[in-house]
């Protein structure tokens, strides 16, 4: 018996894909970092992939989302067009921020994403206006918020949890708990390192998810999502998962053990939802060539985009006013 | 016939934000004890009553939280007014103004204004010791993509709310505690101002008095004494301190060729220092005399009454200041 | 058989008589305010009296306390004498701040007393501080750090919860439950009103006490301090109260209902105490006298007191240097 | 015999670090990523090895809860350096630095001394974009209570930081992030420096350059251009931003007539204003011609290079502005 394509397979290995597409995305960014192409922070995503792509599937077009600096990878899933994303790296005035954010600071409002956030915790109060502003106009949104395991230590993150359970906001609270906050271990930011305890002790529904199984998270996001949709308030998914590669291009990472790196890596999540699905070679194959041709065409894009002129240094400091007023 | 109505500082806050609130669905008013008490002020009694607690949401102590939130409101539509009780306690949430409110719209190459309005009391003089008096809205003039406003008239305290939310950007407005109990008249249609210009008070030959918000009637009793020993001072009103209107400062000078600028700021690094090089750098040669600054002394706010009022800028100050500078030069 | 005096008697008379201080001096004081006699923010603690004289009970005189705005209870218990706290609201150079900070920074270093503190919740972080310190050096203090319900929610408390729990810090959190912050109740300000609950979420021992009930706060406290200075880290005691005035004289106190605050007046620690010991009207009146002696030098102290010299307005900017560094 | 080393601005911090723990027990270390990682500019590498994890604390995220404890551990008898990793993030812990550190010994009478040494990376130019470029030390040399140090130097990064433990007052360090990687030499036996008076960088009759910290260089780079066209500029490096020596500045105006100042703060309301209406103050009658600033733009920094580039002060725009301002007046 052939082998014959089932919707869910068909999902599946667009999840793959879009793994993937982040994968190669930023193993190709820091390739262009140390050709000092890309310039300033660069938080690569690498390993934790799956936590961008399951829980964004669960989003529509209408709802919001809000970033940190490790965003490639939310923004990639977001559908933000690697071109733009890498002409922004690239500073360029086609960059999805006008070459005025760089990797820290990837936007498009046109898909509702709004931003990545160079604060830890800083876009967390965004996020409850977002969520605020839709509740007050009745507008069914659910507003997507990522953060990580050491934002959950700043005070913001107590005073927002507790607004929106107060408030029941339409916000996902997506945790991306890899670990580590930078080189500080989890146990040496937070007395209680269930991160999904925490915040159930504001009467957040949460729960924790294996963040390096795509389907997994899928699935906790999906129906995160619907409660919150359905007016259900606030909800919390701990996305436990572990970046492959260092906290940012500068960093030695000289913190963690080598073993306990090879360890995650055997979680790749890449390599795991391959195998399970019996992915064969040659459809990987196809999926690499689809790719890497994205990629080229996003360097090539990034490569041949223009800068903003520098007489447009303090433009967007002020919105510009159109008409009489 | 416009008839004119008595009134007072505090209700004409209050008057513009009801009128905002009925002309402009998307306009709310979110913070500390709007609702339930009143406004710590007293500004925004009966508002609950009347637009019910969506509208005029009370919020936990979590500065950083709620004005982030009314950033992130702004974003998505809402045109929010966020109350700070006091400039004091916005230290809290100054990440939020500056790296998001001030920051987003550039960083985004465009794409993310964020129409939000911030209303916080500043200001000394009421005996609130260190932490409860500080005057920092020249302060926050540094920062780009703010818009800063310091009503210090009840026409303003009517009137810039409204202009504050029409703007696409996020507007601070500073409303000195000592005003909220000045009581005076406006007319009754009394609505909009425009926020771009500074405002000449007082109109006189012999030296610019430049300043705003709370020390503004200081200053004209100041110039009402100096008229009795035949000086005529010039009061300037900023009104915005960012972005400055340098045009009427620079008028003023070129006409008086004197300057004193009076500003509740601590001294070195306030509003005042940039005043006075704005007008280096543009009349220098106009000036027949150094700017001399009326500020507040280089200390925490004392409590004692004798203290505080030796902390900051008082009428004799300004008289003495403008006497030192009318005295000097050619 | 005439009742004899135990030493259990004398010590709640004792209970008794601290309560009735803290009562009559800041009646005293609401009369001086509107009399205009002491200005800027007055904060009273009135019907709140029986947690600062139990919770103070707890301490050695080496011990270490970080108060609030609403202080005069603390002070007063903490042996911060009447004259120059009174002093100090006539803004005289014999007051325990020179004048220069009013009712809401009373400070007595002496008694190691660190402040009152005008920004809610600004107090924490410095009592993690002084007991870092203590700990770091081996000695073996307490810090008591009291504050509101209202600074839960600001994000300083869970940043100081986490850090004082991660590093086991000498710390006894005094969370003075009065049901308001300002006018915004319990409900509006936290998600999780049990605020002991909240506390137990760092892992933190904590539990809520009858903070009407002198003799049950000092049980509670005694229990804890020695706890924390046998090294048990920090400990943490919602002390639930109700304040029988407005927040401050400012308040004309709209918002609570008057059935509540003559419900909470039937629960006056005072009161209560006196009658569960079956204090003896002639034994109060003892005391009353007492009190009021004390109260009336304090205030005679603070009249005859002079004024700061406005020449030494920058005084205590900086230190004064000594010697010939 | 004294010998002279190579080491780098980065090691010269590191060594007054170690000098510091080595010399007082009362000193420690805490801030976030200090220990285990090695500072997140590898300033503090290896010293959690030497000293351990009490006297090398790694913190949490939460800014204002570790500086807030850094104060309470001044004030009962410790001497903590905290680290906080860049001024941006130091807006978190305003409150604690603003109202506390600052506040307390003058609110409290004179009880509460607070000998607190804050260090921070600060400026830009690396591109790390808006929410990562601030410059706010003239910012916050507005504050009454601190002390504000910028060390340019090596010798002044080596030897700061000993003289501010021993200042019985909150001292916050801003140390240039572009500065880390410049190497140099030393004494082997440099020890603690003054942190009173400005120095004279670079001598010169023509012009007074003033500045501080990441735009040191740059001013001694257009110097040396100027010197070319026969211009002497003098460069003052300010190095204690709060107070300032006025008297170094103005005995250098009093002799040059004319003064650039090149500060990396947004041009309104940054330092350099409070420099110029202090020569204004002081020296109007020496000036033969208008102040010239030399500034960032008033722009969230923007990532692209060529953006940021002309958003920050660069050697062209001082060596402009001195021309403009030697070519004018009398
Ligand atoms: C308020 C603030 N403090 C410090 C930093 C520096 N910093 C950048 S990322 C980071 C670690 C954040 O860890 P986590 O939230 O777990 O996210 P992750 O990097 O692991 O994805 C730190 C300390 C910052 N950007 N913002
Ligand atoms: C950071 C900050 N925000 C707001 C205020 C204004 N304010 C003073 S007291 C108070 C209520 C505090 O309530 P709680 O902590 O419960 O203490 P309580 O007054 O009930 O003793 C508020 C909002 C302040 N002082 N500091
Ligand atoms: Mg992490
Ligand atoms: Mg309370």
């Amino acid at each position: 018996m052939t082998h014959t394509r089932d919707p869910v397979g068909e999902h599946r290995r667009e999840l793959l894909r879009q793994m993937l597409r982040i994968r190669r995305f930023e193993e190709k960014c820091a390739e262009l970092y140390s050709a000092a192409e890309i310039r300033g922070f660069l938080h690569l995503y690498i390993g934790e992939e799956a936590v961008a792509v399951g829980a964004l599937q669960a989003l529509t077009e209408e709802d919001n989302v809000v970033s940190t600096y490790r965003e490639h990878g939310h923004a990639l899933a977001r559908g933000v067009p690697a071109s733009s994303i890498m002409a922004e790296m690239y500073g360029r005035a086609t960059g999805c921020s006008r070459g005025r954010g760089g990797s820290m600071h990837l936007f498009d409002v046109g898909r509702r994403f709004y931003g990545g956030n160079a604060i830890v915790a800083g876009g967390l109060p965004i996020a409850l206006g977002l969520a605020l502003a839709d509740r007050l106009r009745g507008d069914r949104r659910v507003t997507a918020c990522f953060f990580g395991d050491g934002a959950a230590a700043e005070g913001e993150f107590h005073e927002c949890l507790n607004l929106a359970a107060l408030w029941r906001l339409p916000v996902l609270f997506s945790c991306e708990n890899n670990l580590y906050a930078m080189g500080t271990a989890l146990a040496v930011e937070h007395k209680e390192t269930d991160l999904a305890v925490r915040a159930a002790t504001y009467e957040i529904p949460s729960w924790p998810v294996d963040g390096m199984d795509v389907v997994a998270v899928e699935e906790a996001a999906r129906h995160a999502a619907e409660a919150v949709r359905e007016g259900g308030g606030p909800h919390f998914l701990e996305l436990r998962t572990y970046r492959f590669r260092a906290h940012s291009m500068y960093d030695p990472d000289r913190y963690r053990d080598k073993a306990e790196i090879e360890a995650w890596k055997r979680h790749d999540p890449i390599d795991g939802l391959a195998r399970r699905e019996n992915v064969t070679r040659d459809e990987l194959e196809l999926i690499e060539k689809e790719v890497a041709a994205e990629i080229s065409e996003a360097i090539e894009f990034a490569e041949a985009a223009p800068l903003e002129p520098v007489a447009d240094l303090t433009r967007f400091v002020h919105s510009e006013r159109t008409g009489a007023g | 016939m416009n008839a004119v109505l008595k009134t007072t500082y505090r209700e004409a806050v209050r008057a513009a934000l009801r009128e905002a609130l009925l002309r402009d669905e998307r306009v709310f008013l979110m913070g500390e004890d709007v609702g339930r008490y009143g406004g710590c002020f007293a500004v925004s009694l009966g508002l609950l009553e009347e637009f019910g607690p969506e509208r005029i949401r009370d919020t936990p102590l979590s500065e950083s939280a709620f004005v982030g939130a009314g950033i992130g409101a702004a974003m998505n539509g809402m045109r929010p007014i966020v109350e700070i009780m006091t400039v004091n306690f916005s230290l809290l949430a100054l990440d939020q103004i500056l790296n998001n409110a001030a920051t987003l719209l550039h960083m985004s190459g465009g794409q993310v204004p964020v129409p939000l309005v911030v209303r916080m009391t500043t200001g000394a003089g009421r005996q609130l010791a260190a932490q409860h008096s500080h005057s920092l809205e020249g302060w926050y003039a540094h920062i780009p993509g703010l818009r800063i406003l310091a009503p210090a008239t009840l026409e303003d305290a009517r009137g810039m709310l409204w202009t504050a939310l029409q703007d696409p950007d996020p507007v601070l407005i500073f409303e000195h505690g000592s005003l909220y109990n000045v009581a005076g008249e406006l007319p009754a249609d009394t609505g909009a101002v425009g926020i771009d210009r500074a405002a000449v008070r007082r109109a006189g030959g012999d030296v610019s008095l430049i300043t705003y918000g709370g020390t503004l009637a200081k200053a004209l009793d100041a110039a009402g004494e100096l008229s009795g020993d035949g000086i005529e001072a010039e009061v300037i009103d900023l009104r915005s301190l960012r972005p400055l209107d340098d045009a009427t400062v620079i008028d003023s000078v070129r006409r008086t060729h004197r300057a004193v600028v009076v500003d509740e700021g601590w001294r070195s690094g306030s509003l005042s220092a940039e005043i006075t090089t704005r007008i280096v750098e543009q009349a220098f040669y106009d000036l027949d005399a150094p700017i001399e600054r009326v500020c507040t002394a280089e200390v925490p706010i004392p409590y004692a009454r004798h203290l505080e009022e030796a902390a900051i800028p008082q009428v004799a100050d300004i008289v003495d200041a403008v006497h030192r500078v009318v005295g000097a030069g050619g």
